[in-house]
């Protein structure tokens, strides 16, 4: 799913400093699951805000909705018919969401109220982390399973690095280095011929690098 | 009053400020004792959370505290409730409460 | 020939080399390098010079080995894939080749955290291994990868740097042969203290036939003091360093502790000579270039020999 | 003894369908639940005023450190209400004739002068009696005989520090009645303000200005004249008494009446309301007003205290007042620790909150003066013409648990108790621990008040003490001074406490543990006798002399000591068990089969609890369940019979668009509330409320009464919401709520406002922003219950069947009990043949062989066609909830088969643990105590007449390498090998090396023959005192410091007997499957350590035996006769209802995304087919955690809603002009 942290208020409160009477928009998708955009954040947020604008002498009216998604069109369309009563609408639904919001009410200044993070898994209840990074040439299959692209900090794909101590990472104790669970996994599948292999450079294109991408499935259109 | 402290969350924490109370208490079960095994741990972390808000938009963040108590502990109920409307006397009422006095000349008090 | 260094040439010849490290100054000024460049010359078959080590903003290592080319010092010129991507890679290649840079070692470099600018965005475009690759590409079928052919394919005797004492242990040799196979011609090893596991590491090496294939140089660094001794061992990612030799330099009084680092390097490289499959030795004397020649004369090793 | 066993095939005919409980502590309390709930009527006989027994008076409790009176208030509430109960207290059995099944019973109530059913436990009574003391009353007159007051003739002058300052401050107003008046002129005499004028033959007159309402004049006026008139005085109405009450708190309050314990006397502020009392409400005129200050007529006083008790300043004590010594009137419940009124609620939470009148001290009752307390009742409850009555009761059976007293101290004079006020009793200190307690949980020590530091505490006083006739040991103590000292230490820190102890007796589960806790938070034990206490007169410190281990004498200073006392039978219950016709021990315990645990001498009557022998709590509830069990097997067919069915009428449904009709009911609570609260103005405002149709205000909204006017109100005026604003909604709410129902309303419909416990309790001295709080309070009731929703309770048939997992005796008592009990069982046991660890055992505690007695279990599950047996058999699926569950179990042909079925009772059980330690395995010299009793009963040990014979305690247990944990029979299992061996082989030699002999309850008996008999004890430390043992073909060598000697001994022994402990069998996947906790040594976690031993945390499941924990296999017999009763609860019903406070799933905004599957600490949310989270409400707790974390807040919970809550949040902050800002 996709992952995301709430912005610290204050940098919503500046955001919102020309507007009186906004919306607060939420999403059943991801960041609900992810606990930072759905229906009881929407109704912290408000609050929040609320509290704090009229704390600070200058009320501010707030209507609090939550779509079923942000990233598909039918379910923005439901905001249409008063989206153009509010003068912002402070979107607490993944990048993706904010700006096809965007992309559909081209009058509204559109606000991001979290900031996005990863794909990523659930740890535990309260732990998120990354997975994949989308980079849209996957090679999981040689490298038993663990993406070196997400979990090695330099994306090394001829790791590990010299930094690697102990199973753990240079850059953060807390992180395990990504090569070390690569081979300990290779060994457990018996697929150690595959870490032997020169692999051939990385396509980027298919990343972010090439701007934003598409995915058209004609068979589904 | 409520099943367990586990019930709360912090809409309704922030709803009672929004609604003009200078300060809110929350009184669980004892640590290890939840009647519902750990209901008022998870009532503490929210009751945190509600206090690093309020810190964060200048309500104050001594407004908001959570008690653990047992059911035979009256005297300390008074005593924390006492220690809670002192806490609040001395920082005062609340600034939402202060802007709707001067918007209105209404002050809602704090009653024990 | 490869590249025709002189590195190459005193290695093709047999003999035990010697190489050293320069690092470049955090700023523009040319005679700090010339300075270090004087205690390097005479005493060294090629001089490393880094490329922005731990992520710390230093004068480019192509310009650094123009100066102590200069100053009549082979240069082997360090490039890391962190801060270029495989086009800028190619390019500083070429020029590098152009000015008659001779010897290379590839590196990933270290994570930007450490370094002046933690926000960078890193680049890892390609890494150290397939960076190796390209250059024997480039080297020796002349082409770029995207295929093109290259005018002028430049010409490099190309190093990899390794650490025998890094984790997994098992990984280290497979990885020395990876490198090997991707077309490194030497490899110069992470400063070694722990004999006993370096030895256990080479014999792998021998196993796989490796000395006969890649040129080893053994990375040593002189200590000078038993405290820097102790701070290296924690602080250092992977670096070795056994008890008996921090206890060694600690039994001296600290007036007498560098002296004595300075013997205990000579007697390492003494000892590295003497081992087979050991091609030569990386002076790593970190801000202690002055001493290079003592320590190399100390164990022997000079004069260089001159290659025709 | 055959006792009970013949009744065992539960033969009468036509029984009797109830059981007479006596004793209401919490053994009787369980068993009376236990069989109440399952349909058996039941009436509970206590002989206190109110139930609780001991553990009422606990403060926290081992090894959980839950408060006691907590876990135990739920309990006594339930009994309170139950309908299938009839509480009896204040009551005692006369006599009992009739046979099993059909009993009479004859019930002796005494007189407790106040009507049960007419008190609401309001308290008011005992805070206007104005007795404290008991009283030396004057003889009372002859009837017709002329009455004539004595006349003082010793006076004495009582004077403040400074002189009288007279207060007018809400006097009184006195005038002379010119009717009555006589011209006596006494009230001039007494006039110390000169207001009054009178000359002779002319009628007195007092003026106004210059009267200060303190009535001298009034106490003076002639009896027989009573020419003074009183006007103004609040309460006058109800009584002089009720008056001087309401005055005496008034300027309590304005003049800061002193606490108790504040000794520095005030000035005489001259109220007068001390000789007013002494003359107009006691009759006696012992005190008279003069300049100076009070004169009293101490050779005439009473003694009563109540001149002290009503003045407002502290200005009297009770010393001044007589010449006589005063006699405190002790409270009990509190261990004398404080004093009490003659009329006297029991304790806060007593159940029925019903006083009693003590006929030893209560005026009226002794000279007919007085009667305040029924003057103020409200409800006309109080009479003090009550008589003892009797009632003759028909019932079946009988279970026996009236508790224990604890050891009179003072029989071991050595500790100086009764003598030195500093040495208290553990009990006394548990009062002092308690926040309830007199100290109100502050540790003081008696004599002066001051905090101890250092407390010792002295075990086995009276227990294990055969100069005092108590050989048995009390089994509680070692924890409980464990649990005293920690809890103390948690009142205060800087206490350092110090238990001197014998042996550790912490046998328990998780006792262990706690010791070891205790010790972390420095409690101290030191393993020594003390000998002798002696107290410093000055100080009231404490000299403790002992010898220590290393056999030095030590002498140390304590500021208190706590006597760890033992428990014993009461004389009267002795006394009772001779009326019942039932035997008992030498010390009083009754005597049972070990086979039969709970069935006494006498057929039908089955006993529980601590009166059979010294038990902690979760043993007493265990055996209250089990001797429930046992009591009313024979009873089946009559189940139901005596019970009646409430029924209700149906249910009105609102419509959408009904109108909100809200009825408010604001309660006095007698003056509770209204002496403080306006309540008259709180229902004005209630009116305005939107909503709010009707609105009143009872005096007790909760009386029979007031109860009947609120249906009636709530279907005249179709009320659809009702608000009372009263006391606790703990106590009182499901009566309203049955109010509603028998109205035709849901129960939802209601909300309650508590502004007595929460208000005019703690605002006494604030009426008016307390009536400002209750108004408040009501408003958001109000709001509360117009957001109210009617709520189903979800009614799901039961299926009656048992399924028992495990064949041992646990699991074969309890199948055929549950067959008796007319349930149908299916019996698992993984085994081929039934009988699990008790086939490997030999003999019971009493010598009679296992083989036989399983045998004859057999025998029954044979004949008895509701049991069906699945040997070789496994559970492998198990589904469904409480009152249904299915079962998928494999068969030994491989097929697979789903029991349907309404509980699970999981018996598992465990086997001897066998570690391969000291050659055990390999050797023939080593051995396990089961080998070992296994060779004694074949016959092998022919030849071991000059054997010697070292036996290794903990072998295994409490060690963390092997099993962690306290096996409990090991010691009791090597006793009883060793004495038999001893008595075969009388030459033969027996040591047994040991850590603590843990030989609880009567256990300790054995320990004592065998000592007596030869058997050699060696006590050693692992870890300073660790014995080497080497053990090989060549022999057995064991060098340990014995330190009783203090001297190396080395033993060379032929067998080494190993006692490993019991270990349980492997249970991880069953436990996995049902869903159900195990510790970390694999024994299944019970649902409540102290009060629900045998459940299991989901509903529906129950365990027994040695898969709870180590234990005896009586002990496991009553567990499965216990865990039966338990299920009896819920399969002896055709249907259960479900509350109506569950969390529900809205899955149209439902992101699947697991946290309420995660949060619920039930694990009862789960994915459906349907992609939705979904709450089963039958397992649903209704804690709402998972409403709080809904991030989708798309779970909803009842009455708990954010609807609700939001608009109690909205109504508190709404002032009446503005509503909620947004």
């Amino acid at each position: 799913m996709i992952t995301g942290t709430p912005k610290p208020i204050e940098e919503i409160l500046e955001m919102l400093e020309p507007y009186d009477n906004i919306i607060v928009a939420g999403c059943h998708g991801c960041v609900t699951v992810c606990r930072v955009g759905g229906e009881k954040e929407v109704q912290v947020l408000a609050s929040t805000l609320r509290l704090a604008r009229e704390a600070a002498g200058r009320t501010i009216t707030i209507r609090e909705v939550s779509l079923e998604r942000q990233c598909d069109p039918e379910y923005i369309e439901q905001m249409r018919p008063y989206v153009g009563d509010y003068q912002a609408v402070l979107s607490i639904a993944c990048g993706a969401g904010i700006q096809f919001l965007a992309e559909k009410f081209t009058t509204t200044p559109l606000l991001p109220g979290i900031n996005t993070g990863f794909l990523g898994v659930t740890v535990r209840q309260g732990e998120w982390s990354e997975r994949c990074q989308g980079c849209g040439d996957c090679v999981l299959h040689l490298t038993g399973g663990i993406c070196p692209v997400t979990r090695c900090a330099k994306s090394l794909f001829h790791g590990p690095c010299g930094g690697s101590v102990q199973g753990i990472c240079e850059v953060d104790k807390e992180v395990k280095c990504g090569w070390q669970l690569i081979i300990d996994r290779l060994k457990a599948l018996g697929q150690m011929e595959n870490y032997g292999k020169l692999k051939p450079y990385k396509g980027w294109n298919s990343s972010r690098d090439g701007g934003p991408r598409r995915i058209i499935r004609e068979d589904m259109i | 009053m409520l099943p367990c402290t586990g019930r709360i969350d912090e809409s309704l924490l922030l709803k009672a400020f929004e609604n003009g109370a200078d300060g809110v208490m929350v009184i669980g079960c004892l640590e290890g004792d939840c009647h519902y095994v750990s209901g008022n741990i998870r009532a503490r972390a929210r009751v945190e959370r509600v206090y690093a808000i309020l810190e964060r938009i200048k309500i104050g963040p001594n407004r908001i505290r959570m008690y653990n108590l047992s059911a035979g502990e009256g005297s300390k109920f008074a005593a924390f409730a006492n220690e809670f409307v002192d806490q609040i006397r001395e920082i005062g009422p609340s600034p939402i409460n202060l802007v709707r006095a001067g918007n209105q000349g209404v002050t809602e008090k704090e009653a024990t | 020939m490869k590249s025709g260094s002189n590195l190459e040439k005193v290695l093709a010849a047999g003999h035990f080399s010697v190489t050293a490290e320069c690092g470049p100054p955090r700023g523009a000024d040319p005679d700090i390098v010339r300075k270090k460049a004087a205690f390097v010359k005479g005493n060294v078959d090629a001089c490393n010079v880094t490329d922005n080590q731990t992520s710390v903003v230093r004068m480019s290592s192509l310009a650094g080995c123009l100066l102590i080319k200069e100053e009549g010092i082979e240069p082997l010129i360090q490039m890391v894939v962190r801060d270029r991507n495989r086009i800028a890679l190619q390019s500083d290649l070429l020029g590098a080749s152009a000015m008659g840079v001779r010897n290379l070692l590839c590196l990933s470099g270290d994570h930007q955290k450490f370094g002046d600018d933690p926000q960078a965005k890193n680049v890892f475009d390609i890494d150290s291994m397939q960076l190796i690759h390209m250059v024997k590409t480039m080297r020796d079928e002349g082409i770029f990868p995207s295929g093109d052919k290259i005018q002028g394919a430049p010409q490099f005797y190309i190093g990899c740097a390794v650490n025998p004492f890094a984790d997994p242990f098992e990984i280290r040799v497979p990885r020395l042969k990876l490198k090997m196979e991707a077309g490194a011609d030497f490899v110069q090893t992470q400063c070694i203290y722990n004999m006993e596991k370096f030895k256990k590491y080479l014999e792998l090496a021998k196993q796989e036939g490796l000395p006969d294939k890649i040129k080893i140089l053994a990375g040593v660094t002189p200590l000078k003091s038993a405290g820097m001794a102790k701070f290296m061992r924690r602080m250092v990612a992977g670096m070795d360093i056994p008890d008996e030799v921090v206890n060694r330099i600690a039994a001296e009084p600290k007036e007498k502790q560098a002296a004595k680092g300075i013997e205990m390097c000579i007697e390492q490289i003494q000892e590295l000579k003497e081992m087979e499959g050991v091609a030569g030795v990386h002076v790593m004397a970190i801000e202690w270039e002055e001493k290079l020649e003592e320590i190399i004369g100390g164990a022997g090793l000079l004069p260089r020999p001159v290659m025709a | 003894m055959t006792g009970n066993l013949n009744t065992f095939a539960g033969s009468t005919k036509n029984p009797t369908g109830a059981v007479m409980v006596i004793g209401g502590g919490i053994s009787g309390m369980q068993s009376a639940l236990d069989l109440a709930n399952a349909g058996i009527k039941v009436y509970l006989v206590e002989s206190s005023p109110a139930i609780g027994g001991k553990m009422a008076q606990l403060d926290k409790t081992f090894p959980t450190n839950d408060c006691s009176m907590c876990i135990v208030s739920p309990k006594l509430v339930e009994v309170g209400r139950h309908k299938n109960i009839e509480l009896f207290t204040h009551s005692e059995v006369k006599s009992l004739s009739g046979d099993a099944g059909s009993f009479k019973a004859t019930i002796v109530r005494h007189a407790r002068y106040v009507d049960v059913a007419a008190c609401t436990g309001c308290g008011l009574c005992e805070l206007v009696c104005p007795v404290t003391k008991i009283s030396y009353f004057p003889e009372v007159p002859a009837e017709k005989e002329k009455k004539s007051r004595a006349k003082a003739k010793e006076k004495r002058l009582i004077k403040g520090p400074g002189l009288p300052h007279p207060t007018s401050s809400h006097k009184w107003t006195f005038s002379v009645d010119e009717q009555a008046c006589s011209m006596c002129g006494s009230c001039h005499r007494a006039c110390l303000h000169g207001a009054i004028s009178w000359e002779k033959k002319q009628k007195a007159v007092i003026d106004q200005d210059k009267c200060t309402g303190c009535g001298a004049c009034f106490a003076a006026c002639p009896e027989k004249f009573l020419a003074i008139k009183v006007d103004g005085a609040p309460d006058l109405d109800k009584s002089i008494g009720a008056a001087v009450h309401a005055r005496s708190e008034i300027l309590g309050r304005e003049f800061g009446r002193s606490k108790s314990g504040d000794s520095e006397q005030k000035d005489c502020i001259r109220c007068g309301l001390c000789a007013i009392t002494c003359e107009k409400v006691m009759h006696i005129g012992a005190l008279k007003m003069v300049e100076q200050g009070i004169e009293a007529g101490v050779d005439i006083c009473q003694v009563c205290g109540a001149c002290v008790s009503v003045c407002p300043v502290s200005f009297l004590t009770i010393d001044q007042v007589t010449s006589r010594t005063p006699r405190p009137l002790l409270n009990f419940f509190n261990e004398g620790l404080n004093g009490r009124k003659p009329i006297n609620i029991h304790y806060p939470q007593a159940v029925p909150r019903v006083p009693v009148i003590d006929a030893a001290s209560c005026v009226q009752l002794n000279t007919g003066a007085c009667g305040t307390c029924a003057t103020i009742c409200g409800v006309g409850a109080i009479h003090y013409d009550h008589r003892e009555t009797e009632t003759e009761i028909d019932i079946g059976s009988v279970i026996f648990s009236p508790g224990i007293e604890v050891f009179d101290a003072r029989m071991r004079g050595e500790f100086g108790y009764g003598l030195y006020k500093n040495v208290v009793t553990s009990i006394e200190f548990e009062r002092l621990l308690s926040a309830s307690g007199p100290t109100s949980g502050t540790v003081a020590r008696p004599g002066d008040g001051q905090h101890p530091k250092k407390i010792a505490w002295i075990q086995c006083v009276g227990s294990r003490d055969h100069s005092c006739d108590r050989d048995y040991c009390s089994s509680v103590c070692c924890m409980y001074a464990t649990k005293e000292a920690f809890i103390a230490r948690e009142h205060d820190s800087s206490i350092k406490p110090t238990i001197f102890y014998i042996d550790m007796r912490s046998f328990g589960k998780n006792f262990d543990e706690y010791v070891k806790r205790a010790k972390e938070h420095q409690v101290r034990f030191v393993r020594a006798m003390v000998s002798r206490v002696f107290e410093d007169p000055l100080t009231g410190d404490l000299e403790l002399r002992y010898v220590d281990e290393s056999g030095k004498r030590q002498t140390e200073a304590f500021d208190m000591v706590v006597l760890s006392v033992g428990i014993q039978v009461a004389k009267q219950t002795k006394e009772l068990a001779a009326t019942l016709d039932i035997e008992l021990d030498r010390y009083g315990f009754a005597v049972t089969d070990c086979y039969q645990p709970l069935a006494t001498s006498r057929p039908g009557i089955f006993v529980s609890g601590a009166v059979k022998g010294p038990k902690d709590i979760p043993e007493t509830v265990c055996e209250a369940s089990a001797a429930a069990e046992a009591a009313s097997a024979s009873l089946a067919e009559a189940r139901g019979s005596l019970i009646s069915k409430e029924v209700l009428p149906p249910e009105r449904t609102p419509g959408p668009d009904d109108e909100l009709r809200i009825g408010v009911f604001i309660c006095h609570c007698g003056t509770n509330i209204a002496s403080v609260v306006d309540v008259a103005a709180v229902t004005e405002y209630a009116r305005t409320l939107p909503g709010v149709v009707y609105a009143e205000h009872p005096l007790y909204t909760c009386s029979q009464d007031s109860q009947e006017r609120m249906r009636e109100i709530i279907e005249e005026h179709r009320l659809n919401r009702v608000v009372t604003s009263a006391c606790s909604p703990t106590t009182h709410e499901p009566l309203f709520q049955s109010t509603l129902q028998q109205a035709g309303l849901n129960k939802y419909f209601f909300d309650m406002a508590n502004i007595r416990d929460q208000c005019s309790w703690v605002h006494a001295n604030d009426p008016i922003l307390a009536t400002e709080k209750a108004k408040r309070l009501t408003r958001m009731a109000v709001a509360n219950a117009t957001a109210g929703e009617p709520l189903d309770e979800l009614e799901f048939t039961v299926d009656s069947r048992l399924l028992v997992v495990g064949g041992g005796v646990a699991g074969m008592t309890a199948a055929i009990e549950a067959a008796r009990q007319g349930f149908g069982v299916y019996l698992i046991e993984q085994e081929p043949v039934l009988g699990g660890q008790l086939l490997h055992l030999q003999r019971s505690a009493d010598g009679r062989k296992f083989a036989d007695f399983l045998l004859s279990l057999n025998e029954k599950i044979a004949a008895d066609d509701r049991i069906k047996v699945f040997t070789s058999s496994q559970v492998v699926e198990q589904s469904g909830f409480v009152g249904s569950f299915e079962t998928e179990i494999v068969m030994p042909s491989g097929a697979t088969r789903t029991l349907k079925h309404g509980a699970i009772l999981v018996a598992t059980g465990a086997e001897e643990y066998r570690p391969e330690i000291h050659g055990l395995g390999t050797l023939d010299s080593v051995m396990t105590q089961t080998d070992f009793e296994t060779a004694l009963e074949n016959g092998t040990a022919a030849d071991w007449h000059h054997a010697r014979v070292a036996m290794l305690q903990c072998a295994g247990s409490r060690d963390d390498e092997h099993l962690p944990y306290c096996s409990r029979i090991c010691c009791n299992h090597a006793i009883k090998n060793g004495l038999r061996f001893k008595k075969m082989f009388p030459e033969a030699r027996v040591d047994v090396l040991y850590r603590d002999m843990r030989c609880y309850g009567l256990g300790e008996l054995d320990y004592r023959e065998a000592r007596q008999a030869g058997v050699n004890f060696i006590r050693f430390d692992p870890e300073e005192n660790p014995p080497a043992i080497s053990t090989g073909e060549t022999g057995i060598d064991i060098t340990v410091t014995d330190p009783s000697i203090r001297l190396q001994v080395r033993l060379q022994p032929d067998l080494l007997v190993l006692s490993t402990g019991m270990k349980p069998r492997d249970t991880e996947e069953l436990a996995s499957m049902l869903r159900v906790p195990r510790n970390d040594g694999g024994f299944f976690i019970e649902a409540h350590a102290k009060l629900r031993p045998v459940d299991l945390p989901s509903e529906g499941l129950f365990m027994a035996g040695t898969a709870h924990g180590p234990k005896s296999s009586s002990e496991t017999i009553a567990q499965a006769q216990a865990a039966v009763a338990r299920a009896a609860t819920l399969l002896s019903k055709d249907s259960k209802k479900l509350s109506g406070i569950v969390s529900r799933v809205d899955p149209t905004n439902c992101a699947v995304c697991l946290t309420c599957v995660r949060a619920c600490p039930y694990g009862v949310p789960f994915i459906n087919d349907q992609h939705s989270a979904e709450i089963n409400p039958a397992l649903c707790q209704g804690c709402g955690i998972c409403v709080a974390e809904c991030p989708a807040k798309t779970i909803f919970m009842g009455r708990y809603d954010d609807r609700n809550i939001r608009a109690k949040i909205e109504a508190y902050c709404a002032s009446e002009a503005s509503h909620s800002p947004r």
